[in-house]
């Protein structure tokens, strides 16, 4: 082909591009800063794709919290109003969604997405603009490392932590029966693989020999092998730094070759609904790490419980509870800058207050140090009785600790 | 340049096997220089493969094929291109979406890095290339993409992209297969033309006057094998001929 | 087809587009806008790179996301631990990716077509595995932020503003390579090879040689647009650098327009990038975009395989008073097309 | 050393359901000279009917087979000849690729839009159950599994070897045109050959639901490593490729004893580069490779 016909060609793409230029041109910001039309949230989550279970369950939540905000009078008497985008679990998309929030939609305020992988990207557009970022799903170490001041993460405690009461509890263990030996097995995922390094560091620290540490690709559905190197160290406890689908196809693997742990650890899945109808009635003694329990008798938590479940027929899970808390500190925030619009002064006041102060919560309350790390731990919770039960720490328990944990 | 008479191509013991089946089996043949030599067999006798072996497109299992006593067994097909031996295809193959003259400057070799950059449209390649289009008489065609062209134009084309890289030994692989009367006694002519200006041909054909008529040298192929060679003439009386293309 | 007024018609076109790229930026209603304009002009990079090798040679890579990745990552990695300078790493990840994409060009393209596809598939998912396991030199499943070649002096909006320009000027040197190279012999040999492999063999064009230099030429301008992309968005991870479907939209994109055409793969970047938007506006929380995505894909194998710029170069010479029959073009015009 | 021996046990397991599907890509290859991107889409489709149909009947998975192969050879036949049969044959190798992958794209949206994203897993009672066998530890699933995968082998073997339609069938992978001129209606077989090749995915995806967590980008995940088999075994050699599969499944096994898993993985694609680098056409049978 030659440059001529190639050419005309590229007049016609100039033409397209104009007409790109002019869809998207045609809507400008249309900031509501200050007056008083509804405060505008702007959120990417994922939707569809990889993370898109969890990515509904914050949407549900976030959703939830704006229904019970307006009921109740709105923010600085103003009516708050949602715009979810979808970012299709793609880190490209995460930033594209929130530059489009931020300089198309003309939000006055943004909340964080889903998932430790698709949140620093979002945190980085954030942070540009100046804007306040509190998020509910960052928890990786990672996260907190990258110098930014804008970023508030809503729940408990980072990964490393989620494990820190189980830890004390096997460390309070009387010699004789305490585990001597712990196998560990992690996805290769930030979060997930987090809160396996977090206990393992602490237990080889307190002379519990590491005797597996195995990490899989985060797609891996065969877990033959794993499940052969685990049982073959007959370790004492089993910690499984997972997700979802990968602790059940450990667990099942696991029980094919018999294997019996005295104390067996999985992150996230557990607390999944299909947990329990994927595993069956060999849930039982299985440990979890959960940044949040209905039950618990926080003030503002029963008044949460108590309008989901009129609102949805079911009791919140995490990540709703994650999504409503992140809701929380942003009111609070706005409450307390008096603000609520996209200019770096409004920003900058809801930031530095929420570094100096403790926001009450439904997940407690909650305080963050400069680089926007919780300082809390994580409940610790057991399968008792076929019920997932909280167990640790002691003074939350609903049920005793069952250990050594009974054959699955 | 080689003299005429000499040997020219030559094969030794090749043999080419396909899953069970021997294509080519331990054939052993010998093209003077000069000559038009015709191949010829019934149909799965091997005259591709064999064609295929010398020209570098498969690798023989066995046996060597030299040429001019050079060894060129197995080397890349462009290096045996080089070495200047051109060939056609059976039912013709042309390069559908080029021009009729692109299809000839393809041919050009660049000869060093540098030179390869150069615009392929260079005033004495075009110029050469439309010489030869319109030796084979299809100079009006120049701009017309190839698959635009009738069967018997691609065949002239093809041929005219087989000179272009000026090959001393030209391989035609049924160059009258499929085309009419007419036109068949263009390319006899045309290779009478070029042998005279002293250019080997190989030529696998299976209309006997063609061969009868064009020919100097006739090789026999049955089960990838030669089994008779001589002239035109002699060949014809051969019983073994006779019952290869029988008796199948 | 080649008169006088038409060469004005195509070169006020580009002269039309070159203008549009300069003032696009300032045109744009505001940074989302031209962080879009950032994305689709990064696109045509990648699938104007993929066509070194797609449409010269018409070896079809779906793994081209392995080469933009490594250069993103070669980028990175130079920057932080080799405190190289950014622009001087973006160079040196691509002749890096170059190197490398000598030996599996070697791997890849000593045999024909399915194994070429079977490797490009297979290089993204190694990639992907070994990027990801890695940790201590590439960061792993944590990503790697790429730190800003600009200031912080330099407000987002703005740096949207370079990169578009930065692409801009990438997309330019590329396109002028691909006409140098579709003109040149070299470029009539990979045209011969697209065509009909063994034919361009046995008329003496060495194959492998042009196959693996289109390849290495594609690899790296490839790394380089990748390298540029990381720089822009300052963040990697692997699962979404070593991803089929990046490589699976370069694809698509140069398909739709054109592998043939110089601007093909521009053209379908735009059409494809401005579809995305779109649709993601329209229908954005389904599934249902993978299934487009796979629907336009089979609908252009299946039904435009030279793709837009062709096709619509063929309506309008359809739509023209009829041309003379290509039978009675006479010599003076033939003599004209040669001397052209 | 048990240790060993159970990774073994666990590779040949493994191996099993790796050549059942490498002989479905075979397949294709052989009568069709295409890379099938798709198979393992369909894979997970099959996986996903299997798991629909014991979700809605409580009736067991391997049910379904009765069910998903008849509609598989279907599709395939269908996939053949509405969609591969009309690329042109000069561009067919490249042009199919991308035809089939669109397909797959297409079947992992679809799957993504009807079954959502989450990861589904059959409730079997029998998911835990196991046999000792000299000292390892087989679960009853993953035996299952390679008892179909088994005998749907010895049944393509049996059919290819034994049957007129495996004779035509074997005669249009070597040659084609040869094939046509002995009077096999050449693109009857083509579509066929399609049919047994999906019909094997079938097979396959149920097998793979026994004993797996399923969710629709998960095809991603086998693609990759079946690849890699066609190209060890021979393309186009359906007895190399199930000699390559279980080597390759026994490596994998073996090796994630000293690497892990990941590393393990790219085990698979450490012999594709190596295959192509050393011996192209394969190392066991295969000449077609030669050529393609």
């Amino acid at each position: 082909m030659d440059i001529a016909n190639g050419l005309r060609i590229g007049a016609l793409g100039a033409a397209a591009a104009l007409l790109v230029a002019g869809c998207f041109g045609g809507r400008p910001a249309e900031s509501g800063a200050g007056g008083d039309g509804p405060i505008r949230i702007g959120v990417s989550l994922p939707l569809t794709g990889d993370f898109s279970e969890p990515g509904k369950g914050v949407q549900r939540g976030y959703e939830a919290w704006a229904k019970h905000v307006n009921d109740n009078g709105g923010l600085l008497g103003r009516q708050v109003e949602l715009t979810i985008l979808d970012d299709q679990s793609n880190a490209d998309r995460v930033a594209a969604d929130y530059e489009k929030l931020i300089n198309s939609d003309g939000v006055d305020l943004v909340f964080g997405p889903f998932s430790t992988r698709l949140v620093i990207p979002a945190a980085q557009v954030a942070r540009d603009y100046g804007f306040l970022f509190v998020e509910p799903a960052g928890a990786a170490a990672e996260v907190f490392n990258q110098g930014f001041d804008n970023l508030f993460y809503a729940a408990p405690a980072v990964a490393q932590d989620h494990y820190n009461h189980l830890a004390e509890a096997i460390l309070a263990m009387p010699e004789a029966t305490r585990p001597k030996t712990a196998a560990y097995a992690a996805m290769d995922d930030p979060f997930a693989q987090g809160t396996a390094n977090g206990l393992k560091e602490k237990l080889a620290k307190a002379g519990v020999r590491t005797v597996v540490d195995e990490v899989y690709p985060p797609n891996t559905t065969d877990f033959g092998s794993i499940a052969a190197k685990i049982a073959d160290s007959r370790a004492d406890v089993v910690v499984g730094g997972t997700q979802y689908q990968d602790a059940v196809n450990l667990i099942v693997a696991l029980r094919q070759l018999d294997y019996q742990p005295k104390l067996a650890a999985f992150s996230t899945a557990p607390t999944n609904p299909e947990f329990p109808k994927a595993i069956g009635a060999q849930t039982e003694g299985i440990l979890s790490p959960t940044g949040y329990t209905p039950e618990a008798d926080y003030p503002s938590n029963q008044e949460f419980v108590e309008f989901y479940t009129r609102e949805h027929g079911t009791a919140p899970t995490e990540d709703e509870a994650n999504a409503w808390t992140t809701g929380q500190v942003v009111a609070a925030a706005v409450d307390a800058a008096g603000c609520a619009d996209p200019s770096n002064e409004c920003q900058r006041k809801m930031i530095d207050w929420l570094h100096g102060n403790e926001v009450e919560t439904v997940v407690g309350p909650l305080r963050w140090d400069g680089a926007g790390r919780p300082q809390g731990a994580h409940l610790i919770q057991q399968y008792v009785g076929g019920k997932i039960r909280i167990v640790l720490p002691a003074d939350a328990k609903e049920a005793e600790l069952v250990y050594p944990k009974p054959a699955w | 340049m080689s003299t005429p008479g000499e040997d020219g191509l030559r094969t030794e013991g090749l043999t080419k096997s396909y899953g069970g089946v021997r294509a080519v089996d331990d054939a052993s043949v010998t093209f003077q220089h000069g000559r038009i030599n015709a191949l010829i067999g019934p149909n799965g006798s091997g005259k591709t493969t064999f064609f295929n072996c010398v020209t570098g497109m498969v690798k023989p299992d066995a046996g060597t094929v030299t040429y001019h006593g050079r060894d060129i067994t197995g080397r890349g097909a462009h290096k045996i291109a080089h070495a200047g031996i051109g060939r056609s295809f059976q039912l013709c193959r042309v390069f559908p979406r080029l021009t009729a003259v692109e299809n000839l400057l393809v041919a050009v070799r660049p000869g060093s890095v540098l030179r390869a950059l150069a615009p392929a449209r260079r005033k004495a390649d075009v110029e050469r290339a439309m010489e030869l289009l319109t030796r084979v008489g299809i100079e009006h065609l120049a701009d017309v993409e190839a698959r635009d062209l009738s069967y018997g134009q691609q065949k002239l084309l093809e041929l005219a992209g087989v000179l272009m890289a000026d090959p001393e030994t030209i391989l035609l692989d049924e160059p009258a297969g499929g085309v009419n009367p007419a036109l068949i006694e263009r390319i006899g002519t045309l290779v009478r033309e070029l042998n005279a200006e002293g250019r080997t041909f190989l030529i696998v054909e299976h209309n006997m006057d063609v061969v009868m008529s064009l020919s100097d040298h006739v090789v026999v192929f049955d089960r990838g094998r030669p089994i008779a060679e001589g002239p035109p003439d002699t060949v014809r009386a051969d019983p073994l001929v006779l019952a290869a293309y029988l008796g199948g | 087809m080649r008169s006088a007024s038409e060469k004005v018609v195509k070169s006020v076109g580009l002269i039309v587009l070159v203008a549009f790229v300069v003032v696009f930026p300032g045109i744009a209603s505001d940074p989302f806008v031209l962080s879009v304009g950032v994305v689709i002009i990064s696109y045509a990079v990648l699938a104007t790179a993929w066509n070194f090798v797609g449409g010269f040679t018409g070896y079809i890579s779906l793994g081209h996301a392995a080469y933009s990745g490594l250069g993103g990552y070669a980028t990175g990695l130079l920057i932080l631990r080799a405190e190289v300078n950014p622009w001087v790493a973006l160079l040196l990840g691509g002749v890096v990716v170059a190197v490398l994409a000598v030996p599996v060009g070697i791997a890849a393209l000593r045999v024909r077509g399915a194994s070429f596809v079977i490797v490009s598939i297979a290089l993204v998912l190694v990639l992907l595995l070994v990027f990801q396991s890695w940790e201590s030199v590439t960061g792993g499943s944590d990503g790697l932020r790429v730190p800003r070649p600009f200031g912080p002096e330099v407000l987002r909006p703005e740096q949207h503003q370079r990169f578009f320009y930065l692409h801009a000027a990438l997309l330019a040197v590329m396109l002028l390579c691909w006409w140098a190279i579709d003109r040149s012999r070299f470029g009539m040999g990979l045209k011969g090879i697209r065509e009909d492999e063994d034919k361009a063999r046995s008329l003496g064009v060495p194959t492998v040689r042009y196959k693996l230099a289109a390849f290495v030429v594609s690899a790296f301008f490839t790394a380089l647009g990748g390298g540029l992309y990381a720089l822009w968005f300052g963040f990697l991870d692997p699962i979404f650098q070593f991803s089929i479907l990046v490589g699976s939209n370069m694809v698509l994109m140069s398909l739709l327009g054109g592998v043939r055409s110089l601007f093909g793969p521009l053209v379908g970047a735009v059409v494809v990038g401005y579809a995305t938007e779109f649709f993601k506006a329209q229908y954005g929380d389904t599934q249902m975009h993978l299934v487009a995505m796979g629907v336009l894909l089979a609908a252009v194998v299946l039904f435009l395989p030279d793709g837009i710029i062709p096709a619509v170069r063929g309506l309008v010479a359809r739509l023209r008073p009829k041309q003379a029959s290509i039978r009675e073009v006479t010599q003076e015009e033939l003599a004209e097309e040669v001397r052209r | 050393m048990s240790l060993v021996f159970q990774s073994l046990v666990l590779g040949v397991l493994m191996g099993g359901l790796y050549a059942l599907l490498a002989a479905g890509l075979t397949l294709y290859f052989g009568v069709m000279r295409v890379v099938m991107i798709a198979h393992s889409a369909f894979l997970v489709l099959a996986a996903y009917l299997a798991w629909t149909f014991t979700v809605h009947t409580g009736l067991d998975p391997m049910l379904s087979l009765l069910v998903t192969v008849p509609l598989f050879f279907v599709l395939g036949v269908a996939v053949q000849r509405l969609l591969v049969a009309r690329l042109r044959p000069a561009t067919l190798t490249m042009m199919s690729v991308l035809l089939t992958f669109a397909v797959a794209l297409a079947v992992e949206g679809a799957l993504g839009f009807v079954f959502t994203g989450t990861h589904r897993r059959i409730p079997l009672s029998y998911s835990g159950a196991r046999l000792e066998l000299f000292g390892a530890s087989v679960a009853l699933v993953k035996l299952i599994a390679f008892g179909l995968a088994a005998v749907t082998l010895v049944g393509l073997h049996v059919l290819l070897k034994v049957t007129r339609f495996g004779q035509a069938l074997r005669a249009t992978m070597q040659h084609r045109e040869a094939a046509r001129l002995l009077g096999v209606d050449t693109d009857r077989v083509a579509g066929f050959g399609f049919g047994l090749g999906l019909a094997t995915a079938a097979v396959g995806g149920t097998a793979l639901a026994l004993d797996s967590t399923i969710y629709p980008s998960l095809h991603w995940h086998w693609i990759g490593p079946l690849m890699a088999i066609i190209v060890v075994g021979g393309l186009g050699s359906v007895a190399g490729a199930a000699i390559a599969a279980l080597l390759l499944g026994v490596g994998q096994n073996l090796l994630q004893i000293p690497l892990g898993t990941t590393w393990a993985q790219t085990f698979f694609y450490a012999a594709l580069f190596v295959t192509l680098i050393l011996r192209p056409q394969g190392f066991f049978g295969g000449r077609l490779a030669q050529r393609f």
